[in-house]
């Protein structure tokens, strides 16, 4: 297991490496640029050539690519462009925090809810129950997160004002202040990823209800709970680690429409105006962020799997 | 009033939902056990035995459902009672060894565990009680160290391992009757041998009744008291095991019984025409065997036969009484082909050593397979002579698909050449010429994975025209069709996929894909091993014309004795990658034997005291390979001094420190392998 | 076999396809759905009953009426009409963009699942690395860069949704490299590219047609989430992501401004949902690996 | 989901804290220096104050200066300054504050947008004769300079504050910063010691709200009190009682931009024939949902001093006729390039595209990305959306329209214009001042390149708590909300 671990962490980082140089060099070839785009309505050719100076631009890119990898080992992302003099860092630090909290609430909610809605359809494969949650699940997976975060703000800051709107606090508010802010964000990212989850924790369920182990089970003479709890749901979970860390992953990398809805100050809205200001150094933190959270979330979920599941572990590749 | 019988199974008739309505599988079926009795279930993949099987323990499998009758244990209706009260009775009045134990047993669960919670369950007892008594039922199965095996995982177990897991946890609760489903389908002789021995030790001390599935004869034979054969969901025949055996009654049972190869004696077994019908909604009006029986007549396809005959045996057919007139079933033995001696040889082996590469820096980010280190082939020296069969056997793992793949160019030899005529083939395929790669073959065991399931027939066939032969289109049409013709496939069969094919018919179509750019040596591995016995003779004997016809040299890999025996001039025995016995197949299969292939026969006729089949020991590289499970070896000689090569006969040769005069001198059992119990 | 079955071999395969789907229950309603919208994408612009960009001060913000069965937007225009057309980029750009994705991804996945060693290695890495970078930041770079035509839009969903094309195609191949058929295909000799393309590819198809309805509705999405972001299509041209972004701010006074085309966008996703889910119960593929 | 109340320095209770949104423009990176292109918008009128400030005529009324005059040749203005004020450090304000102001505003390493307008000042001559009085002397004429010192970017910050004005806010305003957070929500409390008496509000609140529609929500979540509002969505407000809108009418106005040195532009025929293709009253309904003024082509608005009215209707078949004078009898095609970057951009093409169609233009829209968009696009193609703030006449038409001056969108060269906006600004006498600059309307509407089809409405919707907030250029000071 040991060796796995550290076989496992080698190749995880091996794909960050990757990523960096796939983030960078999709920033370089970017058109257009920051000078332009700080300089805005005010550009004259020769303030941009100063101004592309400053902020080094004008180095050869493996150059800067190196300089920027190295920075980024130590934790210095750089200084970011569009707002100067605040360091990358310490910026996207303080909008995860807000990220962190809504993703954790909603995985918390999330992703005991798709499960139990999930086991309850695939138990009740067929049944009236069964057809009203994934009915619902799918028609959840097919509304756009912005549709239905205008609905709850509406249903639940609006019409029967018990939570607020949109969020009118700081990302450094303390938690307190910040919580209520995150419960309608939080429902809105509970509903689509439930929905997700939910389809996939019942087609696996069902898949192995109908296999012969589970037919032994119950040719054992055990009683059903037994082959459900003993048999049934640890095989039927183990494939849905990756789903739930997949969305996890997803969560923490695309909620930026959320966040716009809801005015949360998030990451998701520094990358939208990270991109817009063509800040590379923000735009490349937050890409080798986000990447390294998935590939993260990822690596704990193939442990995790690998370490309950003693067949795959064998059987790895 | 007399106590009712341990099960009673009457009328029943059980069919599976498809688009059209409902498929009978199983179909009036009534039988009957009494406490500590055997029944064997016989007949061909698909006949609904499994489905059988299952309803006895009042399980139907998704999708099916009980048409009709009852079936009753301890007089009382199994599918009429609650659920809580079924799952009382399962696992401890009856329970199930499944068809297949790999995938019968939990993944993610220690197999102790899997035992205990039965007799947690069944019998109340605590954990730490029921695993030590689970330990104690793995001692019994014979499986090395209980107390670890306790806490591994399924996967972790071989094939034989599991079933033996799964034997354990069925007889754990002490049920009065254990079902077994085809219990050792999938083993390899020597293993099956095993597991047979131990269930019959097992019934006889406890008094168990026993119901045993199988399509193997041998293995009902050994191991029922009495016999039903089924057929397309009906029981066809059924009576005491002994005179089902010698005096088949039901024309099936007589074909089954013809289509079996018999070790004693060379030549290819009669045939069964046709194939088994799919199950239909609507059962044919007649007998459903009719179309395959030599024997239908008018009536036969228009009445269905009733129970019929005497003696303690049922017959389901209108012609039973014609059976005991004309006998034992006959086994026809085509003329073998003359082995042309002296001719230059195919194909010639010469110290061909292969092993499989030894890991790179990228494997180490893969998962550890298994130890490498010892070459799966070692220093094999082979001839093949025109025209000939040459055939290779030895148990699973010895190495004798590595060597065909060597052959093929697919894995490379580390040492040894390898010569077709004048051609090299130590090179790899793809810088062998062309002609060269047109010569050789290859049939591979399983026509499931032979065949490319998207693509039809034509294709199929269509593909090695396009590679070796570059013909038009209608060329490529006109020889395909010609070929199929051959292997008495009509044209209509171009446009299937594969999986519209039957097994047999598949491995037609693989046959017929090997033959059609005319080679002149064929690699078939394990050709047979998958087909039912039926169709297995018929392929059997397509193979034989097939190589009068166009001349051609097999090299047969086989694990099945009398497979080989019914096929082969030559024979090469193979344990851990050695040749350790070669000869043409009659000195291979007359005395004196090596030490392996005594044993290999023993279990091929299912005789008890066959050498265990471990895990194999640390090779020390020296020595005698099959020194750690010879029964015969010679301490320390033969651990330390690899064996001398000793010709008993003009060519036959045998490596073993023993003499000839000193080794295994017991000849062949003069009739039919199955009544040898 | 029976009697019953074609003889020519595509015939059969659909006829069995046939029988089987309409044992999955949500296939038919599904394909139906599928199929309405396909046919109102195409013929839209022959039977939309007004011009979706023409302007009408007086009907702003008009409620359903019968000349109007879906009301109207601020600006007067019919939404019935904006919303039979609407549908057309989406879907455009899905069915391309799913189509492209999953077939240059299910070439790579299936090319380097067979050749396998230091190339599988490599181009698996890469993969994985596409696939880790956030798909929005993907989407959003793309789009800034090279401005908001649909062939740029086009090419951020190729490139977001091709790795788990890649990945998937790649696994499916992995089922089918160690079979004998492929054994025989390499006896003969035959190119990597041959056996690729003609053993391995019929077979992980199947696989890919349900990436293909899967990613295809994820596009559609996407779109509308890009739509929403100001990154999307271009007005006036009618698109349902663009109609409820812009709508959206009237909910309450004008709730058809984003029902209905929300509703026209629910029911395509869905319908290629329930296509998906029956294509991979009809082709036996097993969901619980899906890549993202 | 209510704010912690902001700390307050003035009698607890009496007085409420205002809560408002603004549009986060600059992504966060906001500043308070009045003079910078990135201030902060909101907090600049409650944090500082001008030397002179607008009336509800729209003329410069006293501020920090009590009065002003100007010499007979208009090039030398003498402002006494407001005794008795002191900035929010306590430092007294004296006329040494304003020519520091002024020369930081002209600096050009700061790059301010008033630099230009205020290009007219000659900085050398800046005097300060005592604590009280400032001599602005001018490089030429200007009868309405008072005017220019309405810019925003006039502010006045002490003296030495440039490099620490960002943040800390000082100024002479009736609110003094205590917590600044461009991205969440920036608190300045009552100025108790403003000398205009201490204001109404015990302090206002300023969160960072991006999304239009999260600004609407929060509105009528009653998570704010006051915000600036969509037209499309002002019916919203309308419906609800609980708010007011104020649709106040203002100067802002967005203009379709033809470069007049470009084909086809450069014949005035094709010129004036996009003009009149234009429906005014229906682009005002549609576009603005009525919350607008119809405009007649040139920037002057009507709220302005020397504002010349021109009706202009839609007169298609004249398009027509023009269009087949300069030889595009079979209609025309153009591309126009437009943006999100102002809401009313899209809408307006929407529209004008419709338009144009009657009279055989064909309008192909493209739509370019918010961020390139003054770089890119704006005065490099031949026709394009751009949209401006209001400004006084003889400052846009000074900006925007004469010849050279380096924002003029059109590429308009009028050697006519220029001369008739250099004898208005030499002219003292108002009357004829006014004939001039509305002669140099008139030549900008017939002639020139740019179609300004209306004047947007201030719309902004408060909660009915919130008092002083209904006429253009309220006094902040004054504003109230009932607790
Ligand atoms: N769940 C099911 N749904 C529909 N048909 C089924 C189902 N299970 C089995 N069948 C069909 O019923 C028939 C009998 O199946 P069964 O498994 O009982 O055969 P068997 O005699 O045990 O064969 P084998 O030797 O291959 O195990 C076969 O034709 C099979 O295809
Ligand atoms: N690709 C491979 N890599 C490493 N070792 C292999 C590989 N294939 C086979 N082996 C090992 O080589 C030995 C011989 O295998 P081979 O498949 O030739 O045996 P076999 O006699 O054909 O057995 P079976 O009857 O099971 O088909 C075995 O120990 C096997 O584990
Ligand atoms: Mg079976
Ligand atoms: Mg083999």
């Amino acid at each position: 297991m040991l060796r796995l671990v550290i076989q496992r962490g080698l190749l995880a980082l091996a794909t960050l490496v990757l990523v960096s140089l796939v983030i960078f060099g999709a920033t370089e070839v970017l058109p257009g640029d920051v000078a332009s785009a700080i300089l805005g309505r005010e550009a004259t050719p020769a303030r941009l050539a100063a101004l592309r100076a400053e902020l080094g631009l004008d180095q050869p890119a493996p150059s800067r690519y190196f300089e920027w990898l190295g920075g980024a080992v130590r934790g210095d992302f750089g200084r970011s462009l569009a707002r100067p003099a605040a360091p990358v860092g310490p910026l996207i630090a303080e909008r995860m925090r807000v990220t962190g909290w809504l993703a954790l609430i909603a995985t918390l909610i999330g992703v005991p809810l798709a499960l139990g809605l999930g086991i309850s359809a695939g138990l009740l494969r067929d049944h009236p129950a069964d057809l009203a949650i994934s009915v619902v699940a799918l028609v959840a997976q097919s509304v756009p997160e912005f549709v239905i975060g205008a609905l709850l703000i509406l249903a639940f800051g609006i019409t029967w004002p018990i939570l607020p709107a949109v969020t009118v606090v700081s990302s450094d508010a303390p938690l307190a202040a910040l919580a209520p802010n995150l419960v309608l964000p939080a429902a809105t990212l509970v509903i689509v990823m439930t929905a997700y989850v939910l389809r996939m924790v019942r087609g696996s369920l069902i898949d192995v209800l109908d296999s012969e182990y589970i037919h032994m089970a119950t040719l054992k003479g055990l009683p059903h709970r037994r082959v459900i709890a003993a048999h049934a749901l640890p095989n039927a979970l183990l494939p849905t680690i990756n789903a739930v860390a997949l969305t996890v992953a997803w969560l923490i990398g695309g909620v930026v429409v959320v966040e716009t809805v809801f005015n949360l100050p998030g990451v998701g809205r520094l990358m939208v105006s990270a991109v817009e200001d063509r800040d590379l150094p923000l735009v490349q933190a937050l890409g080798l962020l986000g990447a390294a959270c998935y590939i993260g979330i990822n690596l704990l979920a193939d442990l995790a799997t690998l370490w309950l599941s003693p067949r795959l572990r064998a059987r790895q590749r | 009033m007399s106590a009712p019988p341990l099960l009673a199974i009457d009328n029943l008739s059980i069919g599976y939902a498809a688009a059209d309505g409902m498929r009978v599988v199983v179909h009036q079926v009534s039988l009957t056990l009494d406490r500590g009795e055997r029944l064997g279930i016989v007949g061909e993949s698909g006949c609904g035995k499994s489905t059988l099987a299952l309803a006895l323990l009042g399980f139907v499998r998704r999708g099916g459902q009980r048409l009709g009758g009852t079936v009753r244990l301890d007089g009382a209706d199994i599918f009429r009672l609650p659920p809580d009260a079924v799952q009382r009775l399962r696992g401890r009045r009856i329970a199930l060894v499944p068809q297949n134990a790999g995938q019968a047993l939990s993944p993610g669960m220690p197999v102790g565990d899997q035992i205990a919670e039965v007799l947690q369950t069944h019998l109340g007892w605590s954990r730490q009680v029921a695993r030590s008594h689970a330990s104690h039922w793995l001692a019994r199965v014979e499986l090395p160290d209980p107390p670890a095996l306790l806490r591994r995982f399924p996967h972790e177990l071989s094939g034989g391992q599991q079933q033996r897991v799964a034997i354990a946890m069925a007889l754990a609760a002490e049920p009065a009757l254990v079902v077994l489903d085809e219990p050792t389908t999938g083993l390899d002789a020597t293993t099956q041998q095993q597991v047979l021995a131990l269930l019959g030790e097992l019934v006889a001390a406890s008094g168990t009744a026993l119901v045993v599935v199988s399509h193997d004869l041998g293995v009902i034979a050994r191991c029922s008291d009495r016999m039903a054969v089924m057929y397309a969901g009906e029981v066809v025949e059924h009576g005491a095991t002994d005179a089902t055996l010698t005096v088949p009654r039901h024309p099936y049972t007589r074909g089954l019984l013809a289509s079996v190869p018999q070790l004693a004696s060379a030549g290819i077994p009669a045939t069964l025409p046709g194939m088994p019908p799919v199950p239909a909604r609507l059962r044919p009006a007649g007998c459903a065997f009719a179309p395959r029986c030599a024997w239908a007549d008018a009536q036969c396809r228009t009445t269905a036969p009733a129970p019929g005959g005497g003696g303690g045996t049922v017959v389901r057919c209108h012609h039973w009484r014609r059976a005991g007139a004309a006998g034992a079933a006959v086994v026809t033995a085509p003329p073998r082909p003359i082995a042309p001696s002296g001719a230059t040889p195919h194909l010639s082996l010469c110290g061909v050593t292969v092993s499989y590469a030894r890991p790179g820096v990228l494997d180490w980010f893969r998962a550890p397979r298994q130890p490498t280190a010892r070459p799966a082939v070692s220093d094999v020296t082979l001839a093949l002579a025109p025209g000939t069969t040459l055939a290779l056997v030895g148990e699973s793992g010895s190495g004798k698909s590595t060597l065909a793949r060597t052959i093929a160019g697919l894995e490379r030899a580390s040492a040894g050449t390898l010569h077709s005529l004048d051609d090299d083939l130590s090179l790899p395929v793809h810088r062998r010429p062309h002609e060269l790669r047109r010569r050789i073959q290859l049939i591979f065991q399983n026509p499931d994975a032979a065949l490319n399931p998207r693509h039809p027939v034509a294709t199929i066939l269509a593909r090695p025209l396009r590679v070796f032969h570059r013909l038009s289109a209608a060329d490529i049409r006109r020889r395909s069709v010609a070929l199929l013709e051959q292997m008495r496939l009509g044209e209509e069969y171009l446009g299937r996929l594969p999986g519209q094919l039957s097994g047999g018919e598949k491995q037609r179509v693989a046959i017929a894909r090997a033959f059609i750019v005319e080679p002149a040596i064929v690699l078939c591995d394990e050709v047979v091993s998958a087909l039912d016995v039926s169709v297995q003779a018929a392929v059997l004997q397509l193979l034989i014309e097939l190589q009068q016809r166009h001349r051609v040299s097999y090299l047969f890999i086989a694990h099945d004795l009398a497979v080989v025996r019914a096929i082969a001039d030559t024979v090469a025995v193979l344990y851990r990658g050695h040749v350790c016995e070669l000869g043409s197949a009659a000195q291979v299969f007359t005395p004196p034997f090596h030490p392996y292939t005594a044993s290999l026969l023993q279990a091929a006729r299912l005789a008890p005291g066959a050498p265990g089949a471990g895990p194999p020991a640390v090779d020390t590289g020296r020595g005698c390979p099959f020194v750690d499970r010879c029964p015969r070896r010679i301490e320390p000689l033969c651990g330390q001094q690899p064996p001398p090569w000793r010709t008993t006969a003009p060519g036959h040769r045998i490596r073993c420190h023993l003499p000839p005069e000193q080794l295994d001198q017991t000849g062949m059992p003069p009739h039919a392998d199955w009544r040898s119990t | 076999m029976s009697a019953a079955a074609p003889r020519r071999p595509w015939a059969a395969t659909a006829w069995h396809a046939w029988r089987r789907a309409r044992r999955s229950p949500g296939m038919l309603p599904g394909m139906l759905v599928l199929a309405l919208h396909l046919m109102a994408a195409l013929a839209a612009p022959l039977i939309v009953p007004h011009s979706p960009t023409a302007i009408a001060p007086e009907r702003a913000l008009a409620g359903p009426s019968p000349a109007h069965p879906f009301g109207n937007d601020r600006f007067g225009r019919d939404l019935l009409s904006r919303v039979m057309l609407g549908g057309r980029i989406a879907i455009a750009i899905g069915l391309t963009g799913g189509a492209i994705a999953v077939l240059l991804g299910g070439l790579v996945g299936v090319l380097v699942g067979y050749l396998g060693g230091l190339t599988d290695e490599l181009v698996m890495r890469l993969v994985d690395a596409l696939i880790a970078i956030p798909g929005l930041l993907l989407l959003l770079v793309v789009v800034t860069g090279l401005g908001n035509g649909y062939g740029v839009i086009l090419l951020a969903m190729v490139l977001s949704y091709a790795p788990g094309a890649a990945r998937v195609a790649r696994a499916a191949a992995h089922e089918y490299v160690p079979r004998d058929f492929i054994t025989a295909a390499r006896a003969r000799g035959e190119h990597a590219l041959a056996v690729a393309g003609l053993e391995l590819w019929p077979n992980v198809v199947g696989v890919l047609l349900v990436e293909f309805a899967m990613r295809t509705s994820w596009i559609v999405l996407s779109v509308s989430g890009l739509s929403f972001l100001g990154f999307g299509v271009n007005p006036p041209t009618p698109d349902w992501g663009l109609m409820i972004a812009e709508n959206r701010s009237m909910l309450a006074l004008a709730p058809w401004g984003v029902v209905f085309p929300l509703a026209a966008m629910a029911t395509l996703v869905v319908a290629l949902n329930l296509v998906a889910d029956g294509l991979a119960q009809l082709l036996g593929v097993d969901r619980t690996t899906e890549a993202r | 989901g209510q704010q912690p109340a902001a700390e307050t320095s003035g009698t607890p209770g009496a007085r409420g804290t205002l809560r408002l949104a603004h549009t986060l423009e600059w992504a966060g990176k906001e500043v308070l220096g009045p003079a910078s292109p990135a201030r902060f918008f909101p907090a600049i009128a409650l944090l500082y104050n001008r030397l002179v400030r607008v009336d509800e005529q729209g003329r410069p009324a006293p501020d920090l200066a009590t009065s002003w005059e100007a010499d007979a040749s208009a090039t030398r203005w003498t402002f006494r300054l407001r005794k008795g004020v002191s900035f929010h450090d306590g430092k007294p304000f004296t006329a040494a504050d304003v020519l520091y102001t002024t020369r930081y505003v002209m600096n050009p390493a700061l790059e301010s947008p008033g630099a230009a307008v205020l290009d007219i000042i000659d900085v050398e001559q800046l005097q300060a004769p005592d604590d009280a009085t400032v001599i602005f002397t001018l490089k030429q004429p200007h009868a309405d300079f008072p005017l220019l010192l309405l810019h925003y970017s006039m502010y006045i910050i002490p003296s030495d504050s440039g490099a620490t004005i960002d943040t800390s806010g000082i100024g002479t305003g009736p609110f003094k910063l205590q917590q600044f957070n461009a991205e969440g929500t920036t608190i300045v409390v009552a100025n108790d010691a403003y000398w205009d008496g201490a204001p109404g509000l015990a302090a206002v609140e300023m969160v960072g709200i991006a999304d239009a529609e999260a600004r609407t929500a929060a509105l009528l979540a009653d998570q704010i009190d006051y915000n600036d509002i969509a037209p499309e969505t002002a019916a919203l407000v309308s419906q609800n009682a609980n708010y007011v809108l104020n649709a106040l009418p203002s100067g802002a106005w967005l203009v379709m931009v033809m470069r007049t040195d470009q084909e086809p532009f450069t014949d005035p025929r094709v010129r004036l024939a996009m003009k009149l293709v234009v429906d005014r009253a229906a682009m005002v309904k549609t576009v603005l949902s009525g919350f607008g003024q119809p405009a007649g082509d040139h920037p002057v608005w009507p709220g302005d001093q020397y504002y010349l009215p021109i009706e202009r209707g839609a007169d298609v078949p004249r398009a027509r006729q023009l269009l087949a004078e300069a030889g595009h009898a079979d209609g025309l095609t153009v591309t126009l390039y437009t943006s999100s970057i102002d809401s009313y951009m899209i809408p307006m093409c929407v529209a004008y595209q419709q338009m144009a169609a009657a009279a055989g233009i064909t309008v192909t829209l493209q739509q370019e990305s918010a961020d390139g968009y003054w770089n890119d696009i704006w005065m490099q193609v031949p026709f394009c959306c751009s949209s401006w703030g209001e400004r006084q006449a003889d400052q846009v038409l000074n900006e925007v329209y004469r010849s050279g001056a380096s924002w003029n969108e059109t590429f308009w060269q009028n050697a006519d214009f220029d001369g008739l906006l250099d004898q208005a600004r030499r002219e003292l006498d108002f009357e004829r001042r006014k004939g001039l600059y509305q002669q140099a309307q008139q030549l900008l509407a017939d002639d020139g390149g740019a179609i300004i089809p209306f004047f947007t409405n201030d719309l902004s919707a408060a909660h009915r708590r919130v008092k002083g907030v209904d006429r253009r250029y309220f006094d902040w000071a004054r504003v109230t909300i009932e607790a």
